[in-house]
């Protein structure tokens, strides 16, 4: 009982406080309250760790998404944490006015709401409702500095999103269908833990062509090449503290949609093995992130494309499957989840300090604010998986293995990462030296959270504490 | 009798795709409206019909939202807007109509082939309503890649969305269908008349994609 | 029996000091001869050295403790190179110290001093010297060991005692290989003790010189003592060659006191016999440009190499 | 004692000594503390490594840290101690000179807290027994060597440095990603006593080499892969560009010693050739392009090229022995390719120390702006000087030694039986002697344009010496260096339980020889004795001396230069640093570095001045580096265009994809 209330209050709370915040003038008074309730959603979650709730009709949790929605409501109260501090220099900069701040916070609450509710469900028409949810509400602060370009990103991700949003709604029907003849009519065949357990007897065509609608509809919001053209924009465009929960959590939520569908396809002896598709669109988006990230001129659309480059790493990852990659790709999610979010956080402390987002216009760092050119240059090297980080650690244990399956494979992977690697220092060394640029503002921000994201993420890369490593094992061996 | 209650579904369920192929064709804003209008009847009666053969009331609300919201509602407004914005002389399409209609007729046939590999009886909805709902959302796509125009994109979205309820009315005890509709019929709102519509109006003289193109990138 | 090897090594050290000057003077006046000039006393080179020593030496102002520490230097290393060739007994006590590898490289030792020495003062003809000095070591160098090598894989050893033995003793017979490593070790110790073609030591002034440029600035003493390592160096390799690729009448340890002294005879013979094909070979031919030289050294750096070469393919047969 | 005290000691030490480092800056002689603390660690790691080398037994240890399921596995056997002892004996060197030295850099919080990290990276990879753990402390070291390059960030070329070191760093590290790959296996055993008993087929053994040797090499600096190393090392504050060129190329060396001896079992017979043929050529190049170089500390790193070189030589060769059975043989290669690895760490250091000191002193490190500095300088002169001589393998010093020993191996060889070696192994021994010849004559250049002549600049007139402890520093590494060949035979059984670990067969024991003699084999096929050589030569020399000073003259009179009777009192008369190298230039230049002078001369009559300019290419950097950059570019070019599409056209791509798995489903399931 007390493990489904604490279920309900991982949901219910940031809806909650979206409501409170929508009402609440006081914009302090809100941000403090928005950190609360992160916290709460936090604590929650973890205390769902402990006692788990028996999966319901709705609700579900089980070790795959236990993983993510700590994650997940972990990195929601770092960042609100972060956009506390800077949401306020928003504010005395007039980017925004108080009234588009109190519909911030709701909406961050409620993009919180809908995350947590998608990885929860154990209804993939309830999962596909909160992915929507989770889209619309980002698309909302995408778009909310009201600028030509942040409308045109908005516009842009909301006009793909919608259309993958579709697709992925078909896909959902279409495993209906193939569900219905087994299980019967109604909830149980929308219900994860009465599919995975008949998948066998499924329609093996009818869930082939679903999940080809699944892969494309949630690839989208994974962002995934092709299908990746929002996100740029849309971190690039949006309030930092957004980029930061985009590329951190909501590409996360869109994988493990797919890994749920994958399971089922697993679960079923006669649909593909969608493996292979995964392992192409994966290199696909590895590849061509990497090289998108030499011309970039903008800071944040520089870590966006960075983004679509780990996906495409995590998306190959669980395509070669196994014990050694799914773990991998396991570790890679959370490793980047927590280092991208860590890297937008430094990126809105700079942005701030130099006024720009302008690469050119950056530069000099390392001399003008040392300890946030320290911190940049280290979420950095996380992230272009240098040890002891723990993106290093994932990466080695892909590459490796990989590479005894299938040399060509982990070829075009090592050509990737090492294009990807170049391009991003690159940039990082043109903005940490050199001549200092002018407009040394001291950052208001704090870094507090920065360097909890990286301490945890350098821990994962010496040492993963034995709980996590037999999680991260059984939900390996679960993905198959 | 089961038989004559099945042809209707079918009936209705091809006739969606025929619409379909008819909007396709069009070439003026405002005619496109009035099929996008038909299409949306067209769908409330399929879904209605379902309801009625399936046995399931809720299904009602969703055939009745698609006809007062998109069979009435959304095409008045577009043709407001269409009118006020004086873009209701023509469409702009990426190469002619021929070859789109030809490209629909070819996704169709697709649609057929890729369904006809289900196991036949896998599901109570007959495996040629599946088809012809995958070639609706085909062919709704193939107009938001081919119309250069937002109104027509917004239409050609719409369609698409008309062939997802189309396949959700027709999975027999599908719940959320209702949410569902009305999940999309709240995105489609806010395609059409929310903040978004208001915004680009204040900012841009026109709805015209390629205008909110031109700012595309500017800052990389 | 080491009480007469340490001796046997001693007299050979003292052999070599004496006998230096003796070979440059015999080859110049050979040389003058052919000319039919009657030229210096066959012990003018013995006067010159000891006129040098006795004469103040003049330092330039600006050159530095390295300038005066280097002829001794030049000259311990060169001494000690030549020590350690066998030249009338091969049993030499300290031949173990170094082997041939070794005794190539206390004479690299030697030019590396001697072209630092040239760079020492300043002046622009130090440098020509030097650099060109270290040009040409670029190619004597490894076609030298192309040569060590050639010797060593014949005689299984790198001691040039061991080398000396094998060659009096065992029936080598003759060998392409070893004709190759004789006609580049002639090349090479012409290069290296500044002889024509390569080089003309008895001119200063002139544009294309090598060895005299570096120690233009020498004087007194210390040119004495870079004159004497200069003439050890010909001695040695005249030597060298004596002992390699005419090792007939060098007393082993073995041999009675009467080896020693037919030993002894037939050393200076050799010498006279090599100063003379020298004296010849000089004045029959004409000073080279200065880039020309890598094309000379280069052909022994390709002989050399060819006779490794052959005897690393013969092996397997 | 427990490897893992060991690790754990300095692990813990440097970084507690890296957190302390910046707070430390703050006071005066605070990273003065810091390098002395540094160096007393380095010193204690070492006395562990030699504590386990001399106890003959191999330490490991697993630690719960690490990869999951495999865990941070150490291993102290006697490779690793002897290159630990390699390591830090140059670190602790590099941290008393620094203790001087550092002071007077300008931003030390830059410097300190990599310092010590970078110190810790190399002692952890000489200690990994696994292939996470390796390559974690591996690609580590070169993060926070990166940062050390590019602590003077402000200057382009430093920047650029740091740019082309990290990414082939990361190159290299993705080189030997692949290869523990094939030697983990699917399973992902990466245990070094698993890998070890993995059977591989001779296929993946050799492609998992080939991967090796790229990896390896890459940090060693093996030409084709060199390019990185001038410019980062000479970057590189000089203390740190010391514990590079000496010290992290040998870490090289051992992580290619390591999987090559050690964990891939028995050599096919063309490794041997391919590591042979490319020392051979690494060293050629890297002696040619030093001489070429003005700027003192970028000749330095090209010269670590050249002898990574002959240390590649050395193992190409030991390999080719072991393939063939020939382990006396392979003994001695090996022996000479480490002795030549500890060697280098000693004279490289030593003359980066020297050229940090010229730095400091005149702040250049262009040749063209030095000279005379025997005079300002003359301790850091002597050990310069020293330092010349044995890196120029000169004997009585030590880089003759392993320089000897290597070629006493190539004399071994005629009795391999594969055809290839008995091409590559004459034409290496060329190519060594060659390299030697050309190393003499870099450091004739190095030293007689930088210590000797007259001053070229004003800087260079007011230098002054440097500092005690870096005095200190360089003098304890000359004295090492003389040490070292006088008594080679010491250090040659200090690495026989190396050896017998990569070859199965130490070098015969060599203590028990008099007069400290060095005998590879037998004393009838060869062998040297650096100390009666020093000896005789200090006699004849001295003897030469008092002789002439007691009974001849003793006088001296100073007078101006005679210079032929054409005395030019300006310093610019004298030769350049590229004049020197003009003959060699013309001689190999032409054709290896596509060198080419060009020179303007006014006609008779006027007075313009006459211009000379001496264009050089590297070909390695156009045919090589050039095209794949010029590539990443191109494509990064072409993708460009695909961030300003229009919405319909994305929404074409979305479309297409699923018009595209439709069809594939449709045909193909």
């Amino acid at each position: 009982m007390r493990a489904s209330l604490l279920l309900y209050a991982t949901m219910l709370m940031p809806l909650a406080a979206a409501a409170l915040l929508a009402a609440l003038p006081a914009y302090r008074l809100s941000s403090l309250l928005n950190v609360f309730a992160a916290l709460m959603t936090f604590a929650a979650s973890c205390a769902l760790l402990f006692e788990r709730p028996a999966a319901g009709v709705y609700f579900l949790v089980d070790d795959l998404n236990a993983v993510f929605i700590v994650l997940t409501t972990f990195i929601g109260f770092t960042t609100s944490i972060f956009s506390a501090s800077y949401i306020a220099h928003e504010l005395e900069t007039g980017k925004l006015t108080p009234l588009y701040l109190r519909f911030y916070h709701a909406m961050y609450q409620l993009l919180m709401f809908a995350m947590n509710l998608a990885l929860l469900a154990n209804n993939i028409g309830l999962m596909w409702v909160a992915v929507e949810l989770a889209t619309l509400t980002t698309v909302m602060m995408v778009g909310i500095y009201r600028t030509h370009e942040s409308l045109e990103a908005a516009w842009k991700y909301f006009i793909l999103g919608s259309v993958g949003i579709g697709l992925a709604l078909f896909g959902t029907i279409l495993v209906y269908l193939a569900a219905q003849p087994a299980v019967g009519e109604g909830l149980p065949a929308m219900t994860w833990t009465v599919l995975i357990a008949n998948a066998a007897k499924f329609d093996a065509p009818l869930l082939n062509i679903a999940f080809v609608f699944l892969l494309l509809g949630y690839g989208t919001k994974a962002g995934l090449a092709p299908l990746h053209a929002w996100l740029p924009d849309a971190h690039s465009e949006g309030p930092t503290p957004i980029s930061a929960v985009l590329s951190g959590l909501l590409l996360n939520v869109a994988i493990y949609a797919l890994l749920r569908f994958k399971l089922l396809m697993a679960g079923n002896g006669e649909a593909f093995t969608p493996g292979p598709l995964m392992i192409t669109l994966g290199l696909l988006s590895l590849l061509f992130a990497a090289f998108m990230l030499y011309p970039r001129r903008d800071i944040k659309r520089l870590f966006a494309y960075s983004s679509i480059e780990h996906i495409g790493i995590i998306a190959f990852a669980f395509g070669i499957g196994g014990a050694v990659a799914n773990f991998a790709g396991l570790l890679h999610m959370t490793m980047h989840s927590l280092t991208k979010s860590a890297i937008f956080f430094t990126v809105g402390h700079i942005v701030q300090a130099k006024g720009t987002q302008r690469i050119s216009g950056i530069s000099g760092l390392a001399s003008s604010h040392p300890m946030l050119a320290f911190a940049f240059a280290l979420c950095v090297f996380a992230i272009a998986g240098l040890p002891p980080f723990g993106i290093f650690t994932s990466e080695f244990m892909l590459v490796t293995s990989t590479f005894a399956k299938n040399p060509w494979l982990a070829g075009l992977l090592g050509l990737g990462l090492i294009a990807g690697f170049g391009a991003l220092l690159l940039k990082l060394q043109a903005m940490l030296f050199g001549e200092a640029s002018k407009g040394s503002k001291e950052p208001t921000a704090t870094l507090i959270p920065i360097f909890i994201h990286l301490a945890i993420v350098l821990m994962a890369g010496l040492y993963l504490p034995p709980p996590v490593v037999a999680w991260f094992q059984s939900v390996a061996r679960m993905l198959g | 009798m089961r038989g004559i209650v099945f042809d209707i579904a079918h009936l209705l369920a091809g006739s969606l795709v025929l619409v379909s192929l008819i909007q396709l064709y069009q070439d003026r804003l405002t005619s496109l409206l009035r099929v996008f209008a038909i299409h949306a009847i067209v769908l409330a009666l399929s879904v209605g019909w379902q309801a009625y053969i399936q046995g399931a009331p809720h299904l009602f609300a969703t055939a009745l939202l698609a006809l007062g919201f998109k069979g009435i509602a959304i095409p008045l407004v577009l043709h407001r807007i269409v009118l006020r914005l004086g873009i209701h002389r023509e469409i702009e399409t990426v190469g002619g109509i021929g070859i789109t209609m030809l490209a629909a007729v070819a996704l169709i046939a697709l649609s057929m082939v890729v369904i006809f590999k289900v196991t036949p009886g896998a599901s109570t909805l007959a495996r040629e309503d599946l088809a012809f709902a995958l070639a609706v959302i085909l062919i709704g796509l193939l107009m938001m890649v081919t119309r250069r125009n937002a109104v027509s994109q917004v239409v050609g979205f719409m369609s698409l969305e008309n062939g997802l309820i189309l396949a959700a009315a027709g999975a027999k005890g599908m719940p959320l269908v209702v949410e569902i509709s009305v999940a999309f019929s709240i995105l489609i709102a806010f395609i059409v008349i929310g903040i978004f519509l208001f915004r680009i109006r204040e900012r841009f003289d026109s709805v015209d994609v390629s205008t909110l193109d031109r700012f595309r990138g500017g800052r990389q | 029996m080491a009480l007469t090897a340490l001796t046997i090594q001693f007299l050979q050290m003292l052999l070599v000091l004496a006998l230096a000057p003796l070979l440059t003077g015999f080859v110049r006046m050979v040389k003058a001869r052919l000319l039919r000039r009657k030229g210096p006393p066959l012990l003018q080179p013995y006067q010159d050295l000891l006129r040098l020593l006795g004469k103040h030496a003049v330092v330039a102002e600006n050159a530095s403790w390295l300038f005066r520490v280097a002829p001794y230097l030049i000259f311990g290393a060169t001494w000690v190179a030549a020590a350690l060739v066998p030249t009338f007994a091969s049993g030499l006590i300290f031949s173990w110290s170094a082997d041939l590898i070794g005794i190539i490289g206390l004479l690299a030792t030697a030019r590396f001093f001697l072209a630092l020495a040239g760079m020492d003062v300043g002046t622009s003809f130090g440098g020509i010297g030097s650099s060109r000095e270290m040009m040409i070591a670029t190619l004597a160098e490894p076609a030298m060991l192309m040569i060590v090598f050639t010797l060593a894989l014949i005689a299984g050893s790198t001691q040039l005692s061991v080398i000396a033995q094998v060659f009096a003793m065992d029936g080598v017979g003759l060998r392409v290989s070893l004709g190759l490593a004789l006609v580049a070790l002639i090349l090479i110790a012409l290069a290296e003790n500044a002889r024509i073609p390569v080089d003309n030591p008895a001119t200063h002034l002139e544009l294309t010189m090598v060895h005299e440029a570096m120690v233009l600035e020498y004087s007194g003493r210390h040119l004495a003592m870079i004159d004497l390592a200069a003439m050890l160096k010909l001695l040695l390799y005249v030597s060298l060659i004596g002992c390699v690729f005419v090792p007939w009448g060098i007393a082993s340890p073995t041999s009675g006191p009467l080896g020693y002294i037919l030993g002894l005879l037939l050393y200076p013979l050799k010498l006279v016999i090599g100063g003379v094909l020298l004296a010849l070979f000089e004045t029959s031919i004409a000073k080279m440009r200065v880039f020309r030289v890598p094309q000379f050294l280069g052909i022994a750096l390709m002989l050399g190499f060819l006779g490794t070469l052959l005897l690393f393919v013969s092996r397997s047969f | 004692m427990n490897v893992a005290y060991h690790a754990g000691f300095i692990a813990g030490s440097f970084i507690l000594l890296a957190a302390i480092s910046v707070p430390l800056t703050r006071f005066r002689n605070g990273s003065s503390v810091l390098y002395a603390l540094a160096a007393v660690v380095s010193g204690l790691a070492m006395l562990s490594s030699m504590a386990a080398l001399s106890r003959g037994v191999s330490l490991q240890a697993v630690l719960p840290f690490g990869l999951p399921g495999t865990g941070m596995r150490l291993e102290l056997d006697a490779l690793s101690a002897v290159f630990s002892i390699i390591v830090n004996l140059a670190a602790i060197l590099a941290s008393i000179y620094a203790v001087g030295y550092g002071r007077f850099d300008p931003a030390p919080r830059r410097v300190l807290p990599f310092y010590c990290l970078f110190l810790l990276g190399m002692n952890l990879v000489l200690i990994a027994d696994d292939a996470f753990t390796f390559l974690l402390s591996w690609e580590f070291m070169s993060l926070s060597s990166w940062a050390l390059v590019v602590s003077r960030h402000e200057e382009k070329e430093n920047r650029d440095a740091g740019f082309l070191y990290l990414v082939m760093a990361s190159f290299g590290t993705l080189a030997l990603l692949f290869g523990f790959g094939i030697l983990a296996g699917e399973s992902g055993s990466y245990a070094f006593d698993l890998i070890r008993e993995r059977q591989l087929t001779p296929f993946a053994a050799s492609i998992a080499f080939l991967l090796v040797l790229i990896g390896t090499g890459s940090k060693a600096g093996l030409v084709p892969l060199h390019v990185w190393l001038p410019p980062a090392h000479a970057a590189a504050p000089s203390h740190v560009s010391a514990l590079m060129s000496g010290v992290m190329t040998k870490v090289a060396v051992y992580g290619f010693i390591r999987v090559a001896f050690d964990l891939l079992g028995s050599p096919a017979w063309w490794w041997g050739t391919l590591v042979l043929v490319l020392g051979g050529v690494t060293a050629l190049l890297g002696a040619l392009f030093a001489l070429m170089q003005d700027d003192l500390k970028k000749l330095l790193a090209y010269s670590s090229v050249e002898n990574i070189g002959i240390v590649f030589v050395g193992l190409g060769l030991a390999l080719a022995f072991e393939a063939n059975g020939m382990n006396a043989a392979a003994a001695i290669a090996a022996t000479a390719a480490i002795f030549h690895a500890f060697n280098h760490s000693l004279f490289k250091s030593l003359l980066f120390f020297g050229a940090g000191a010229v730095q400091h002193a005149t702040g250049t490190r262009d040749l063209g702006q030095l000279g005379a500095l025997i005079q300002k300088m003359p301790a850091t002169a002597v050990a310069f000087l020293i330092g010349s001589v044995a890196i120029s393998s000169l004997p009585p010093l030590n880089g003759f030694v392993s320089e000897w020993l290597t070629l006493q191996a190539i004399l071994l060889s005629p009795e391999l039986k594969d055809w290839g070696l008995k091409f590559a192994i004459p034409a290496t021994g060329a190519l060594l002697a060659l390299s030697a010849a050309l190393a003499g004559a870099v450091f004739v250049k190095a030293f007689g344009v930088g210590f000797l002549g007259r001053a070229r600049s004003h800087a260079a007139i007011e230098a002054h010496e440097t500092d005690r402890f870096s005095l200190a520093a360089m003098g304890a590494a000359a004295m090492l260096c003389v040490l070292a060949g006088i008594v080679p035979g010491l250090f040659v059984d200090g690495f026989a339980p190396a050896v017998a670990l990569m070859t199965g067969a130490p070098m015969p024991d060599q203590s028990r020889l008099p007069w400290f003699t060095l005998v590879p084999m037998d004393v009838n096929r060869g062998s040297y004795n650096g100390l009666l050589l020093l000896l005789f030569i200090l006699f004849t020399a001295y003897g030469a001396v008092i002789v002439i000073h007691q009974f001849v003259s003793n006088a001296i009179r100073r007078a101006p230069p005679w210079d032929c009777g054409y005395p030019d009192s300006r310093p610019q008369t004298q030769y350049t640093a590229s004049s020197f190298a003009q003959p060699i230039r013309r001689v190999y230049g032409t054709l290896l570095l596509r060198a080419r002078d060009f020179v303007t001369m006014p006609p008779p009559g006027h007075v313009r001045a006459a211009t000379f300019r001496v264009e050089m290419r590297d070909l390695i950097w156009e045919k090589l580096y050039l095209p794949v950059s010029g590539s990443v570019l191109y494509a990064a070019e072409k993708l460009h265009p695909l961030q300003f599409q229009t919405i319909r056209r994305y929404l074409s791509l979305v479309f297409g994809l699923l018009v595209f798995l439709l069809t594939v489903l449709a045909i193909w399931l």
